[in-house]
């Protein structure tokens, strides 16, 4: 249902990676891999369509994303090197706000939920600034539990976390697959993802 | 013997000593400020003509001003010790006594200006002494917008400590700039006022308000330290001993 | 649509309580600055009564702009600005929802205390009125056009001081027509309604045309 | 020691040379403000002269603070401040260095300008050597003391507007004495030295005081 | 040689950790473990002394760190969450200024070779802001091949590296050690330190 031709992207004057081309359906998640600074990063920023790349396509269930905008930006959800929570308010006031955004109306009760999921018991009602490294992740995160997004983009999501946390969130992205979700991927560790169909993109310079 | 003052340091011995003082300063405010006030009122209008009697103001208006800048000199005391010893109870002293100064500020400010508008028929003007008034409450705002916007306790109590402290330094600088810019000429709407200028019966009444306004001040310091320390000392087990606060 | 004004409005507003003196600074940077210039230009009556006008609108302008380098960039900086580009709703929604936020926070506490100014300055009263309607209706012009300013040079080292080269100069409109009202009420009162007349008519461009402006310097700087 | 200052001072001059527009930003800010005055407030050469020395002043304090919220805040923000304060040298000295290289950038451009302000304000001569003596002598007070303010504030929400609050009052005694100074040379000459004297005084105290009072309070900042 | 007595910490009301022993020796490395917000980063600022703890003492042979601060400090070396580079600047850069702050003139060659050994081959004369995650990471990184401090203090160095540079990381730690050094380090991937005396800490609530 996405579908990328012959995509090219530039940052300054380094050419990051050219005439790219996959598809990706339901069901499936993709793995992006290579080396720091070979241009995953950028790569999902275009897919997001934050990034202009200097050419090619990028088609969501056929249509171009830039013609559908407001439609394309409901299924789709980033999450990137940035945690996108604000530091003065706190993991529940965060999540409420994004899920209002994002045009679907949770209730608190889902949303602290949620937060225990992602192990926060007890740190729901601090400011998001005083949590640690990890908890602020877990907080981010705690938005993949109420998102209706189908294509989630995640960036190195397991950085920062604890092991029992890394485990945690492979779950939950095994099941949102499981569901005929779509995923794109990158990470350094090695993670282990086995339900649906796992692909794989190298993109090494 | 010796006193141990560090033990009257720790929060726990405080709480319950300034929980007994606090009825014996608010008793003498109230009593002493009816007696002031009545003294004023009652026992002095044959020295004030008819157009004079806005002059009464004068007995809030004055008290008002000295403990403004007397309790700015107490919040930098507090806040040096708690730097020098770093004892917790004087950083909440500090933080209790600011709110109080600041409002005596304010009512400096306002009485002024309404004394102002009768006596020179003007709500401002640029005086030295009003302007030294009006700069100390920015003094007091910036220390307590400071210490309310870090919510760290132990950062905030610190920082606006350090400010403070910046800041008695620099006041007498500032309040020497404004009342004599110019070597030459130092122009006020204030008189250079003396007590000898002053009939005594009002002296009385300002004098006995001034008393009251500071025992109001301790009342209302212990009071709000009371508050802050069981805020901050939650947790521990004495507070949670306390009888106000299991019920 | 308009849950997503409500939504990003009520949250800037939160954020701004969450630290209370967030919401008096621009406040008394304003008081600040306006008791800085006695001060400074002496004492004289007559002389504060003649720079009184121009004085309070270069305040305002000041305080307004100061109060913008925070309208973008702390979200910008914690990531959450790039989630709101990705919100399924016209960015201009949003931009328009934070500058509204911004212009309650800081523009309509500088209304509501003009008549103090008016003290300070010893202006009569009739001119007070003026004063605060004059404002009523620059402020939001200012933070509005801000607000372009502030997007263009989001993320860039320097931006505080960048966005007032950018944005004072657009200013100098609001600030005669607005200093205009105030001294006109001072001298005739049938003028003033014409300077009111053309704040207004600012206003009104300025309501239509900035959020699209800001949105699309936005998409510029987070890419 | 010296070692230390010199790589420090080089450093942060190194970082705003390579955002060229950084030097300006500051000088431009102050002639936008002192070229709005006129606009606000009329264009008599009488009135001008008279609020000259005073509009200077304050739109010097105005953009050295403007100017001071990013003396430690982009360090903050990227870690790099942590590692000054982990130098195995005085904290002061790196504090003293980079107020240096605040002043240099931001305060010395306004006084080598200034005879450009007497014109526009119609300054007689001798006024404006007056005028440059007199910044020479009080920008780097206001960079010093602002210093302390930027320290406090740090990391906090709304950190521009808060250091105003904080600095602003601070800064009147070098207003008074410095526009002071200005006013005086239009009229007796003699007066003059005593202001400059004072200002003088203030600069040493400044010089000695206010990098440990910077230090002490970035180390509260941090934690 | 670090010695710590009855360490405790305490953020806003939470106490982390209470009544911490230990000590650390030349050619020993410390393994900091526990979950998210078990506060290893809280112990880690406080070993360089920049928290203050509640109660407790650190000593670095046999001094109070307090004490000799300036001494204690040209002998430690502190990464952190943040990366301590000025986006502005290039890598080099970055690298001369921080050495020359540590008191030691490094040569342009042993910057360019460090850069090199790192990974950054032609990215030495980008400002570090163009580069990846994972690049200024490693850009930060390359201080730990210059420094002559002894005692290093890494929280979570290995996140955002992709594994090439993982296992180079751990070289130049495990180098260190073997030279007499001494290292305290946090980490939530899985890695293999082999040389020298490795300690564990377990900081669990
Ligand atoms: C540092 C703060 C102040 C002190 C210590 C102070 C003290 C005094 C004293 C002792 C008097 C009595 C007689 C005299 O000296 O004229 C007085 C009178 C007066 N004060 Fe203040 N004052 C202060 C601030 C203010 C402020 C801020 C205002 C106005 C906003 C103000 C307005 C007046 C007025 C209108 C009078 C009456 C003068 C007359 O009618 O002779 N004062 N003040
Ligand atoms: N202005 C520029 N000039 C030259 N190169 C640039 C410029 N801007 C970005 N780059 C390069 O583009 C690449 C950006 O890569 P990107 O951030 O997408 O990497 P990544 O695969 O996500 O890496 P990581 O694993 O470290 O996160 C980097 O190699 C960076 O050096
Ligand atoms: N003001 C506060 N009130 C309550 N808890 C606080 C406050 N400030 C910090 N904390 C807590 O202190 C802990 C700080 O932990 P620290 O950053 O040291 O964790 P960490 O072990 O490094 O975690 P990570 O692995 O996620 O980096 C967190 O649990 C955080 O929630
Ligand atoms: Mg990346
Ligand atoms: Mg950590």
């Amino acid at each position: 249902m996405l579908e990328i031709t012959d995509l090219t992207c530039t940052r300054g004057d380094r050419q990051l990676f050219s005439g790219l081309n996959f598809s990706l359906d339901s069901g499936a998640l993709l793995y992006v891999k290579g080396q720091n600074g070979c241009g995953k990063t950028t790569l999902l920023r275009a897919i997001c369509g934050l990034f202009l790349p200097e050419s090619g396509e990028i088609y969501w269930n056929g249509e171009e994303i830039r013609r559908l905008s407001d439609d394309y930006r409901r299924e789709i959800l980033y999450f990137g090197h940035h945690n996108g929570i604000k530091g003065d308010l706190t993991s529940v006031e965060n999540l409420r706000i994004n899920s209002r955004l994002s045009g679907y109306d949770v209730s608190d009760k889902e949303i602290w939920a949620a937060l225990e999921h992602m192990g926060l018991y007890g740190f729901e009602d601090l400011p998001t600034r005083v949590l640690s490294q990890g908890q602020k992740r877990r907080a981010a995160l705690a938005r993949l539990l109420l998102t209706r997004s189908k294509l989630w983009i995640l960036d190195e999501p397991f950085s920062a976390l604890d092991m029992g946390a890394v485990e945690h969130l492979q779950e939950v992205i095994a099941n949102h697959i499981a569901l005929g979700g779509m995923a794109i991927l990158t990470t350094h560790q090695e993670v282990a993802l086995t339900t649906g169909q796992v692909e794989h993109l190298q993109l090494d310079a | 013997m010796a006193i141990n003052w560090f033990k009257y340091a720790s929060p726990a011995t405080f709480y319950p000593l300034a929980g007994r003082m606090i009825p014996w300063f608010a008793w003498l405010a109230i009593i002493l400020t009816l007696f002031g006030l009545y003294w004023g009122f009652f026992e002095t209008p044959s020295i004030l003509t008819d157009q004079k009697q806005y002059y009464r103001i004068i007995f809030v208006h004055v008290p008002a001003a000295w403990m403004s800048m007397w309790l700015y000199v107490v919040l930098a005391g507090w806040a040096i010790i708690g730097l020098v010893f770093n004892t917790r109870l004087s950083y909440m002293m500090a933080a209790a006594v600011a709110p109080t100064g600041a409002m005596f500020t304010f009512l400096s400010l306002w009485t002024g200006a309404f004394w102002g508008k009768t006596s020179w028929g003007t709500w401002w003007d640029w005086d030295p002494r009003m302007t030294s008034e009006l700069i100390l409450l920015f003094l007091y705002v910036g220390y307590m917008a400071l210490h309310s916007a870090i919510d760290d306790t132990r950062r905030a109590d610190r920082a606006s400590a350090l400010l403070a402290v910046v800041g008695v330094v620099l006041v007498p600088v500032i309040f020497w700039s404004i009342n004599c810019p110019d070597p030459n000429q130092c122009a006020a709407l204030h008189q250079q006022s003396s007590f000898k200028g002053v009939e005594s019966n009002i002296l009385l009444a300002m004098l006995v308000l001034s008393i009251a306004f500071w025992m109001y001040s301790f009342a209302v310091a212990f009071m709000r330290v009371r508050n802050i320390i069981l805020e901050r000392e939650r947790n521990t087990q004495w507070v949670r001993e306390l009888p106000e606060v299991c019920e | 649509m308009f849950q997503t004004f409500k939504t990003v409005l009520a949250r800037d507003i939160l954020l701004a309580t969450r630290r209370r003196t967030d919401v008096l600074t621009a406040l008394f940077f304003f008081l600040i600055v306006i008791s800085l210039f006695p001060l400074g230009v002496g004492i004289e009556s007559e002389v504060l009564r003649r720079i009184g006008p121009g004085v309070v609108w270069v305040a305002a302008l000041l305080a307004s702009m100061l109060a913008l380098e925070r309208l973008f960039a702390s979200d910008f900086a914690d990531g959450t600005l790039e989630q709101m580009l990705l919100v399924p709703q016209p960015l201009g929604i949003v931009v328009f929802a934070k500058v509204t936020a911004h212009w309650l926070l800081t523009g309509l506490p500088l209304v509501l205390i003009a008549p103090l100014i008016g003290l300070q300055y010893h202006l009569p009263g009739a001119t007070q009125g003026v004063m605060m309607l004059a404002l009523l209706l620059g402020t939001p012009v200012l933070s509005l056009i801000g607000a372009i300013g502030a997007a263009l040079t989001l993320g860039l080292r320097g931006g505080g001081i960048l966005i007032s080269l950018l944005v004072l100069p657009l200013y100098i409109p609001v600030l005669i027509y607005g200093s205009g009202a105030v001294s006109a009420s001072m001298m005739d009162g049938a003028a003033v309604q014409a300077y009111l007349f053309i704040l207004g008519a600012f206003l009104l461009l300025a309501v239509v045309f900035s959020p699209w402006a800001t949105a699309a310097a936005l998409r510029i700087s987070v890419e």
